[in-house]
């Protein structure tokens, strides 16, 4: 038996294995056995009722997706009375997303669910700063330590950043999360793109341009998981494009120690357990005892100088 | 109306088991006309207790020449538990449809399903009536099985460019349905005339419900006389869908409940929603 | 007859077709006709000579490539005895991508490259400034306006700047290098990725990192033409996954008025040329009788708000 | 020795047409053993003007299971302008190769090529020897083609795990060369008895140039007999490849001139190299 439990801070996983928010809801439940899960990571909620972006909200792009859902939300009261007894009939850590406007906003509402039964918060500060420039937190360090610092004092739970692919300045920010009190990151959110129907001559999303999710970000994605492994000392959950267990094995290789699961879901609603049965076999087969002895067993002794280029894409 | 059918979530218990992703085998694939193709699954049992108007989330198959990603939705045509079967009727239009039609007779099929609301037929309704076009028939079809099963009369009233593209007519006789036809061709589709027509049902021996599919022509013509003759009616709406099972928000539609505009989930809530609730789009 | 040529500042192409920077040679003139192309691109060359980055300088991820070929370079003089020459045998504007370390050495190469036979210098300004942090020049807006100054007063020649989709500053970027006299952009080179070998636990490529290329890039690359031929008045030429006719009317319609074709080219060896019939015949059964009537005819006027959230995947 | 062969690239004119993107037809594609499948596709003259050592680089199929998304570069096993015929002989090794053995009698595929620089063999050197293993056979065999076209003298020395993955002897017998086999099994495939077995050739009846591909352990050996016995020799080399053009740059390795080290393109300068300046990786 192979020991797939896995450490993020002071919480214990079951196995590595989770979703992505907003690729994830008590529905699923008609298809699998919640139960089976490393945590349970719901929809990034917001404190007011929010509408969410104008229709299409989705749509393809060469083997992956674009989306611009927004953050529809029912606010915090309905979340709270509805959404976490729910998940507190499974015996799996519940791991709370919210987002908020200001940082003033976002401290609010991280308090506001730092309620029994909920494991963790997963702060997606990739939502824009519209009392500065209307960038996101996350693409800057600045705005990210702004944040964060806010944010610690709301709450005694863990708190796990979640990182914008958007930024070029990912080490920067990760440190800045770290600085700032995060208990862990999650890496990555979804990337800024767009996609143009040529019959309508219209953008395909409703609100012009949306994330990238999906196999097409998986090598952005761990490039950054790989970067923020190396730079910071809190955990590094990965996420983006996982379809495969050797995607979840590369990821963890790259220094992760979980993985969220988010658009595959979408295509093979059951694949978080078909991945974790693989993973387990994998292991067995490859002799590994532990989880553990993987995360972050890349072999890049010989390319270390190169971090020092980790800009220079030709 | 359509919202008290709503499955509740599972209660931290195991998977409560209504959807299945599973593994089908493909027994025909077949033209039905220059644009349609009717595709007859051979179907596990765990599937096949659906209703009519839910619909399956298709992993459309990867060729050379076509690569979708995301699932296709198409409406539940057919189904038999007895036969193991499980039917789609589909218009080849974008990649994921050209896919499809490339499939034969033993290719495997990865389907996902049933899922959402389907069509209502309460007890005290005698007589159904439905409003089909094109494509829709593929989701009104099942209807027809229905009525027969319960014992109920149905006019199927089924609208199409011309003769050659209309389809299933032998298939709702079959079932028992009383079919009229009407075409752009002959000069009978107009709105005018359907009016006519539905009026002329109510006049000789009542309509109990209504049911249509897809366009805001029919569901404004729907509502019309739904709501001087005081007669439900139910729509099926269509949105572009990611996960099919009500996570990802993204297959909203607005509707009117009483005066106020909610959002509701077409893969969740619906995608059959009552008539009066739809809102033109 | 369909009108394809399109202007690119005072330079008028034939057609809107032209290869991507490093992914075209002397070499292809074996498989097809260079006359049918748009311009010519060459390789970077630097002005010593360089060896690039060890091997495996390539590999595959789902459905595109990564590349951390670097510059190997023959130095601007076999480039010029050499390489030009060459070129000349053609009537196609020949286009000659140059890069160094510091802006003076950019500086100093652009100068050594404006000679007779070069119609037009694109300056690769995603390398590393290593007289500053090591980031690429093209990272942020001050490093942009400071390397194309100094360009732009080493040369008459039309330069063009080629982007990077590493940076959060897109637009800030573009808008930097249009002001220092930048007279089209490129939108853009590769994006900073990563891939491992699950069984060696090395990286795939020898440099650790390269750049994506391919299909997966295409809804980044085309988000950033988009969002650059909006702030600028210069030529936008889009690059990045274009592999079928429709990716190229995604461009044209999205702002930019000609396209690159770079990794499709290894998949494909014709397929600028086939491309570039399928365009004619698209223009043609849409009875669109000049091509400058698709550039920018996207229509946004729905979501002209949803720009100022540009930076908003959720 | 090989530059010298180097393709001039084209001046001004329209494609020189040297290499060619086509599309040909599956005539068979069998395995051989466990391990490897003998591809045999009816190709088009324009591609079948090859010499032993070149190769092509195969655009693989895309199928529900395996999506390769570069070309995969396979040298030629065997070309006929003849028959209309051109031969791969490949290990199943990962996505591209799996996706090539799904190929059936009829299907189509896309190949590139013929590209590189192939073997040279002098108009003064009568007795050719190989050395060949495992994949290596498929990059050697066309020289007992070309030596029979000829009229020299080979010898084929074929090495492999056991009896059963020992390939191609019946082709290397049947174009008249002599084979020599050795395996690990037998415990004859060691290198002091390559050497051995070697060096009896040159003793008995002279050797002029040697050939091989692919391993170090041979590389080293062939150099330190060709050295001591100043016999010229040729290997075949593998590299990552992209574009198998020489546009990109990504297949280059390291290759010792006069004790200044150069980096040459495996698919343009390469993928023959003389053996005296290939480097050990
Ligand atoms: C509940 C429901 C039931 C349906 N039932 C049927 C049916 O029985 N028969 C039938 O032929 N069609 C049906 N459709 C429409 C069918 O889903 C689309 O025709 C199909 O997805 C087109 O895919 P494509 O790849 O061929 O086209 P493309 O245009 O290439 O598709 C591109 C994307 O848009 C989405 N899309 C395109 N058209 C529609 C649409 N009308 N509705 C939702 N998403 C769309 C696709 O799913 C895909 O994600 C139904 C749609 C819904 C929502
Ligand atoms: C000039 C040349 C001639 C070759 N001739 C033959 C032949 O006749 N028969 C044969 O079986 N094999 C031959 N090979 C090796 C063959 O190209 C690889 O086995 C094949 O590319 C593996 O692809 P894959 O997708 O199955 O494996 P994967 O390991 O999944 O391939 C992943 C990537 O690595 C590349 N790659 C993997 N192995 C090699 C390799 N050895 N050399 C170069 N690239 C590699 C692939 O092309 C692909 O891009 C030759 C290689 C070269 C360079
Ligand atoms: C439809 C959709 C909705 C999403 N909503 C959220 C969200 O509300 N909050 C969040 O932090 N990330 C959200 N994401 C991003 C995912 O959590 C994840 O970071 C991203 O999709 C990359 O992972 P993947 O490639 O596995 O999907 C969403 C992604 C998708 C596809
Ligand atoms: C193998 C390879 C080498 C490249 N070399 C260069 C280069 O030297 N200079 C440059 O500006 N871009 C270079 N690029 C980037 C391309 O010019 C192009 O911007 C990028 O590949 C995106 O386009 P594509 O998706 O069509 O390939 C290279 C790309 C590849 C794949
Ligand atoms: S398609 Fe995902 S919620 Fe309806
Ligand atoms: S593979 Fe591109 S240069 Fe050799």
């Amino acid at each position: 038996m192979v020991d797939l439990t896995t450490k993020i801070g002071s919480l214990t996983l079951a196995n590595p294995i989770m979703p992505a928010s907003g690729t994830f809801s008590e529905d699923l439940s008609e298809v699998l056995d919640l139960h089976q899960l490393g945590a349970h990571v719901t929809k990034t909620i917001t404190a007011e009722k929010r509408g969410g972006n104008p229709t299409p909200r989705v749509c393809e792009v060469r083997g992956s997706m674009l989306n611009s859902i927004g953050i529809p939300s029912k606010g915090v009261q309905h979340f709270i009375e509805n959404t976490i007894p729910f998940y507190n009939a499974y015996d799996v850590p519940l791991v709370v997303s919210i987002s908020a406007n200001s940082a003033d906003e976002f401290a609010r509402i991280c308090e506001q669910v730092s309620v029994p039964g909920v494991a963790a918060i997963e702060v997606n500060i990739s939502c824009p700063n519209i009392e500065e420039d209307g960038k996101a937190f996350a693409m800057r360090p600045s705005t990210t330590t702004a944040v964060m610092e806010k944010l610690r004092s709301a709450s005694d739970l863990p708190l796990w950043a979640k990182l914008s692919p958007n930024t070029g300045e990912t080490i920067e920010v990760a440190l800045a999360a770290e600085e700032a009190g995060a208990d862990a990151l999650v890496v990555a959110n979804t990337l800024l793109s767009m996609a143009i129907d040529i019959h309508t001559r219209k953008p395909k999303l409703g609100n012009l341009m949306g994330g990238l999710s999906g196999p097409s970000l998986k090598p952005i994605a761990l490039r950054m998981a790989y970067q923020c492994a190396k730079s910071v000392q809190i955990p590094v959950i990965g996420c983006g494009g996982i379809s495969t267990v050797e995607d979840i094995v590369e990821y963890l290789i790259a220094g992760a120690t979980a993985v969220q699961v988010g658009t595959a879901t979408f295509i093979n609603p059951n694949i978080m357990v078909t991945l974790l049965g693989q993973l387990e076999s994998y292991l067995e087969t490859q002799n590994i005892a532990s989880l553990s002895d993987l995360v972050g067993s890349v072999r890049d002794e010989d390319a270390a100088d190169s971090v020092v280029f980790m800009e220079t894409a030709p | 109306m359509s919202l008290i059918q709503r499955h509740s979530a599972g209660e931290g218990s195991p998977a409560n088991g209504t959807t299945h992703e599973v593994e089908t085998t493909v027994k025909s694939n077949t033209p039905v006309n220059g644009e349609y193709r009717l595709l007859t699954l051979d179907a596990p049992q765990s599937v096949l207790d659906c209703k009519p108007g839910q619909f399956f989330h298709i992993l459309c198959p990867v060729t050379m020449a076509e690569q979708p990603y995301l699932r296709r939705p198409m409406s539940i045509y057919g189904y038999s538990a007895e036969k193991g079967e499980l039917q789609f009727l589909y218009k080849v239009t974008g990649e994921g449809t050209r896919a499809l039609a490339t499939l034969t007779k033993g290719d495997k099929l990865n389907v996902l399903g049933p899922l959402g609301v389907g069509f209502t037929i309460q007890d005290d309704w005698q007589n159904l009536l439905l409003l089909a076009r094109g494509v829709g028939l593929a989701t009104l079809a099942p209807l027809a099985q229905e009525a027969q099963r319960l014992n109920r009369k149905l006019v199927a009233i089924c609208s199409a460019r011309n003769e050659d593209v209309l389809m299933s007519i032998d298939h709702f006789k079959a079932l028992g349905a009383e079919v009229i036809t009407v075409t752009d061709a002959q000069g009978t589709s107009d709105l005018e005339n359907l009016r006519e027509i539905i009026e002329n049902q109510i006049a000789d021996h009542g309509v109990d419900v209504m049911y249509t599919c897809g366009s805001n022509r029919m569901l404004k013509l729907l509502q019309e006389i739904g709501a001087k003759h005081d007669i439900p009616g139910e729509i099926a709406l269509e949105q572009q869908m990611a996960c099919g099972l009500g996570m990802c928000q993204c297959c909203v539609r607005s509707f009117n409940r009483n005066g106020t505009i909610t959002q509701e989930r077409v893969c969740r809530e619906g995608p059959v929603f009552g008539i009066e609730e739809a809102m033109a789009w």
